[in-house]
């Protein structure tokens, strides 16, 4: 059984498709970077800090998963969406990729197309979609909060991987012949318990913010407009 | 809570790579791993050069080989994916110690495990003598957006914030009589999660605000960026890794 | 104050009719009216939780009012951005907790970070610096990490943090709790000699009587009173109603 | 005490020679001793940054000194898990930040925790925490969060979370800043009554006189005067000499 982790490091994959894959992030983050300034107000600036952050820190909790040695780690993007939106989200989680890349070489700087695709926009995009849809067919309780948010996280995850076997397929560097198949099926089975876990995690944390907080809680104010946010723009100051 | 600009990589000395203004370093970093990927795994002269280069810029930088290797642990599972590669790949096989390898899977792994290394240790260097602060200087200068470099400082101080409500939670706790070895054997992992998170947040969210009580407008005041842009002069110098490291690699594709 | 023909200048501070709801739905301001002239000293009084923290934060529109009016010096708060800076320019706020305050790396940075927003650079930023952690008595601590620093230690930081901004009108946050009785009298000694508006947040009533020659109440987000602070501190049944208290053995 | 034949009860707290140095290489405590008999009643004094909260934080063990030895009731604090849960059983310490206390989604809860952490369940759980509310005033508060009430209520919630535990030997961390008068007056008529041993770190000189006939001062990290409170604070010149003062007024 190999180990994989989410972060590409150098080599894996060649230098064209990371390339191309290079092209296609930054496209995409220009985007968001366009759209997330008008979302990034006094309320949305220190939670997307705090987002990046939380991923940043759990990212670095690599667990072990069976017994052979394979490891993974959450990805927060189903975080980063619930709470700050897909845009400044993506956003949120391609910066905790940059500084790793820079400053703790996890995941290869020439990789880090590959990386961000996969993890800031396949698995946000996927993960918000799945909110939107969620948000609008289940009950407004607490309990459907949580579902949205354990299968968003759970399923973005599985995507993201999936990218990765992409990825690999279009310019792996070692030809793996029919064991292709074999990595997306152990991708897919290996990051299906991360998400469970990724799903629980991401479910508590949005749920004890809704709780409390609810007008920190990005989708809730943007998919559910039939509850208002207060009509305060900067919440929670004093204490 | 502090803004932790010196965060675990840092090794604080004075030396010449510690000098150079942080965008030269990102820069000349990024444009080496480039070079480095870029190489064909097959001239293997190559990759011994690169090594060569990436120690004489760690004794510049006074950073020690021990330091360096075992913070390169980091790219352990990918090394064992490497491994891995000789056992899974098609093609063409050898006989090695009575295993038969892929030929295509061993120099797989070994691309894995050359590039990724030397990608791991520029990154270490680049860590080893950068402060985060200078870090993010050095995004703005190369002209990352400014809501990227935001979040990127808020991310780093946040980063201190959490630990610092962690262990304010925990001496709740224990003060209390409870007794959790670990922060996750609190009533369930992730209930204490969703609280420091919320906990985390409001401390943030208060001290942003004092923030900008006091003029913060996003951007850090510009005397924080250090000592200036970095010269013609200094990029030069800084130019020189990645210039040689091109070299290296247009003769390594020229000869293959 | 409205029609005041014979005095144009506009009061520093001016607060109408603001109530604040948190987004818990707490009500913590019920239409709070409070004016300041130029120049003006002014304690507020209360009992815990009475909105004196709340109205604070609406002084630079930290908080921004459900409905009402703050103005400081003729301009008023607004969502604008310009309009905000040039407010908190005008306006220091000590915090009531010195860690929400703090937070660069070293004592001397944090303290140079408000100046520095102002454009101040080089060697005046270093000597707006020098002098604000001078009166503080905190010069010896520069270069520590505040996070590292005793509660009272910060507290004096925060203060310094403020006073190095040299703004226009200075409210303070119960700024004497956590200090030593020698800083606590240095503090009052340096807050007396600026020339600034000045609204002071305490529970310490001597402490009001020797800075503030006005104090006002707030109890359960409505300004009950509003007098000469000794008048209104030899009023025992008034402080009595409002959980307000004179020391043992101290007579105003 | 050594060798006291007379009286084999051993003091509640007996610090020896305790020297501390924080992570950064400060040393805040430079060998204190400081002997506490059963039910004594100990002001604890000094200036900003003197080491009264470090030494605070040894008595449960939440530091552990690089050199000297604390023990409680004779129990000698170290690592070992039982001791150091008996240790902080009996010890009750009331932090200077009470966001350092509290921590859990509501005020009722958070109070409940320390009780049903000994042990304690249903009516007599729910029992002690409407005591400690009530003893505080903090009972119509219990189900909001902690960290959405005032800094002055979070104080109160901060003592009745001690309160609860009903602890032998009670040690509070200035416990009256921040505090309306009349909440001071009466968290001084609490602690009057309560039958425990007391120590109490202030700054507020005449509640120390209120509530401790024995004061020591700490000062540079070294005890520099141990002795009856109104003595002690006679002596105007050691006052002075550490930062102390008597406030205006004030005689005792
Ligand atoms: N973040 C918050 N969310 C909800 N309610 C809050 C929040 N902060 C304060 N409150 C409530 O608003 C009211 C006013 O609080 P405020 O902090 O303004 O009181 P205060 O007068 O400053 O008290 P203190 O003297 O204790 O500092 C209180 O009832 C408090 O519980
Ligand atoms: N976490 C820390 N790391 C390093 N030094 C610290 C830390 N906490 C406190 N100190 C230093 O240790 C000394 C004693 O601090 P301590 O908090 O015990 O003072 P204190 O007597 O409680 O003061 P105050 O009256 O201001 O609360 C001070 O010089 C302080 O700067
Ligand atoms: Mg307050
Ligand atoms: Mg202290």
């Amino acid at each position: 059984m190999e180990t994989l982790a989410m972060h590409i490091s150098n080599g894996i994959v060649n230098g064209p498709v990371a390339a191309v894959f290079a092209a296609f992030a930054l496209a995409v983050l220009t985007l968001c970077v366009l759209r997330g300034r008008r979302d990034l107000d006094d309320r949305l600036a220190p939670m997307a800090g705090l987002v990046a952050a939380f991923i940043f820190a759990v990212q670095m909790l690599n667990f072990p998963i069976f017994t052979a040695g394979v490891s993974g780690h959450l990805l927060g993007g189903a975080l980063a969406a619930l709470l700050v939106g897909p845009w400044v989200g993506a956003l949120c989680v391609a910066v905790v990729l940059v500084v790793q890349a820079l400053v703790f070489g996890d995941g290869g700087v020439a990789m880090l197309g590959l990386n961000v695709t996969n993890m800031a926009v396949l698995g946000t995009a996927a993960a918000y979609l799945l909110i939107a849809l969620l948000l609008r067919v289940l009950p407004r309780t607490p309990a459907g909060l949580a579902v949205t948010a354990f299968v968003s996280a759970l399923v973005s995850v599985v995507v993201a991987s999936q990218g990765f076997v992409l990825q690999y397929w279009l310019g792996g560097t070692t030809d793996l012949g029919g064991n292709l198949a074999g990595l997306a099926g152990t991708m897919a089975g290996v990051h299906l318990l991360i998400g469970i876990g990724e799903g629980l995690i991401t479910a508590t944390t949005v749920v004890t913010v809704a709780k409390v907080r609810p007008d920190l809680v990005y989708a809730l104010r943007a998919l559910r407009p039939a509850a208002p946010a207060p009509v305060v723009p900067v919440a929670g100051g004093a204490r | 809570m502090g803004a932790g600009h010196a965060h675990v990589l840092y090794r604080e000395a004075t030396s010449p790579v510690h000098r150079l203004p942080p965008e030269v370093k990102i820069a000349a970093m990024v444009l080496f791993t480039l070079a480095v990927v870029a190489t064909p795994r097959t001239a293997f002269w190559a990759f011994g050069g690169y090594a060569l280069l990436v120690a004489a810029v760690a004794a510049l930088a006074r950073v020690g080989p021990g330091w360096l290797l075992s913070r390169a642990a980091i790219e352990l599972p990918f090394v064992l994916f490497a491994v891995a590669l000789p056992f899974l790949g098609a093609g063409e096989r050898v006989e090695v110690a009575g295993l038969a390898l892929s030929v295509d899977g061993l120099l797989g792994g070994w691309n894995i495990v050359a590039k990724g290394t030397l990608g791991v240790l520029a990154s270490l260097l680049l860590a080893a003598t950068t402060t985060t602060r200078d870090l993010i200087v050095g995004l703005d200068r190369l002209r990352c957006p400014q809501i990227v470099t935001q979040i990127a400082t808020f991310m780093l101080r946040y980063l201190d914030v959490l630990v610092g409500e962690a262990r304010r939670m925990r001496v709740a706790r224990v003060s209390r009589g409870d007794d959790p070895r670990f922060l996750w054997q609190l009533r369930g992992f992730a209930a204490g999660v969703g609280a420091l998170f919320l906990r985390a947040f409001e401390r943030g969210e208060r001290v942003y605000l004092a923030m900008l009580s006091r003029g913060y407008s996003g951007r850090m005041p510009a005397v924080w960026q250090g000592a200036g842009a970095a010269s013609a002069g200094q990029w030069l110098v800084g130019a020189t890794v990645p210039l040689v490291a091109a070299g290296i690699a247009a003769t390594a594709v020229a000869l293959t | 104050m409205i029609g005041d023909v014979q005095n144009p200048a506009p009061p520093s501070l001016d607060v109408r009719g603001v109530r604040y709801a948190y987004p818990d739905g707490h009500v913590a301001l019920h239409g709070v009216d409070l004016t300041v002239a130029r120049g003006g000293r002014v304690a507020l009084l209360g009992p815990n939780g009475a909105g004196k923290t709340t109205l604070v934060l609406h002084l630079n529109g930290i908080l921004t009012a459900a409905e009402g009016s703050v103005s400081v010096g003729g301009l008023t708060v607004s969502r604008d951005r310009d309009t905000l800076a040039e407010i908190r320019r005008r306006v220091g706020i000590v915090f009531q907790d010195p860690d929400d305050q703090l937070f660069l790396p070293t004592v001397a940075e944090d303290v140079a970070f408000g100046p520095a927003n102002l454009g101040l650079r080089g060697a005046e930023l270093a000597a707006r610096v020098d002098e604000a952690l001078a009166a503080v008595g905190m010069g010896e601590h520069r270069d520590r990490a505040p996070h590292h620093l005793s509660f009272g230690q910060r507290r004096r930081v925060a203060v310094a943090t403020v006073l190095a901004m040299h703004p226009e009108i200075l409210v303070l946050d119960e700024p004497s709790s956590n200090l030593d009785p020698a800083a606590r009298r240095e503090l009052a000694e340096i807050l007396r000699g600026l020339p600034v508006t000045l609204l002071m947040v305490t529970h310490d009533l001597p402490y009001a009587l020797e800075l503030c020659d006005r104090s006002v109440i707030l109890d359960g987000g409505r300004i009950v009173a509003d007098a000469d602070t000794r008048e209104l501190l030899a009023d025992r049944e008034l402080l009595a109603a409002h959980r307000l208290e004179l020391p043992y053995g101290f007579t105003p």
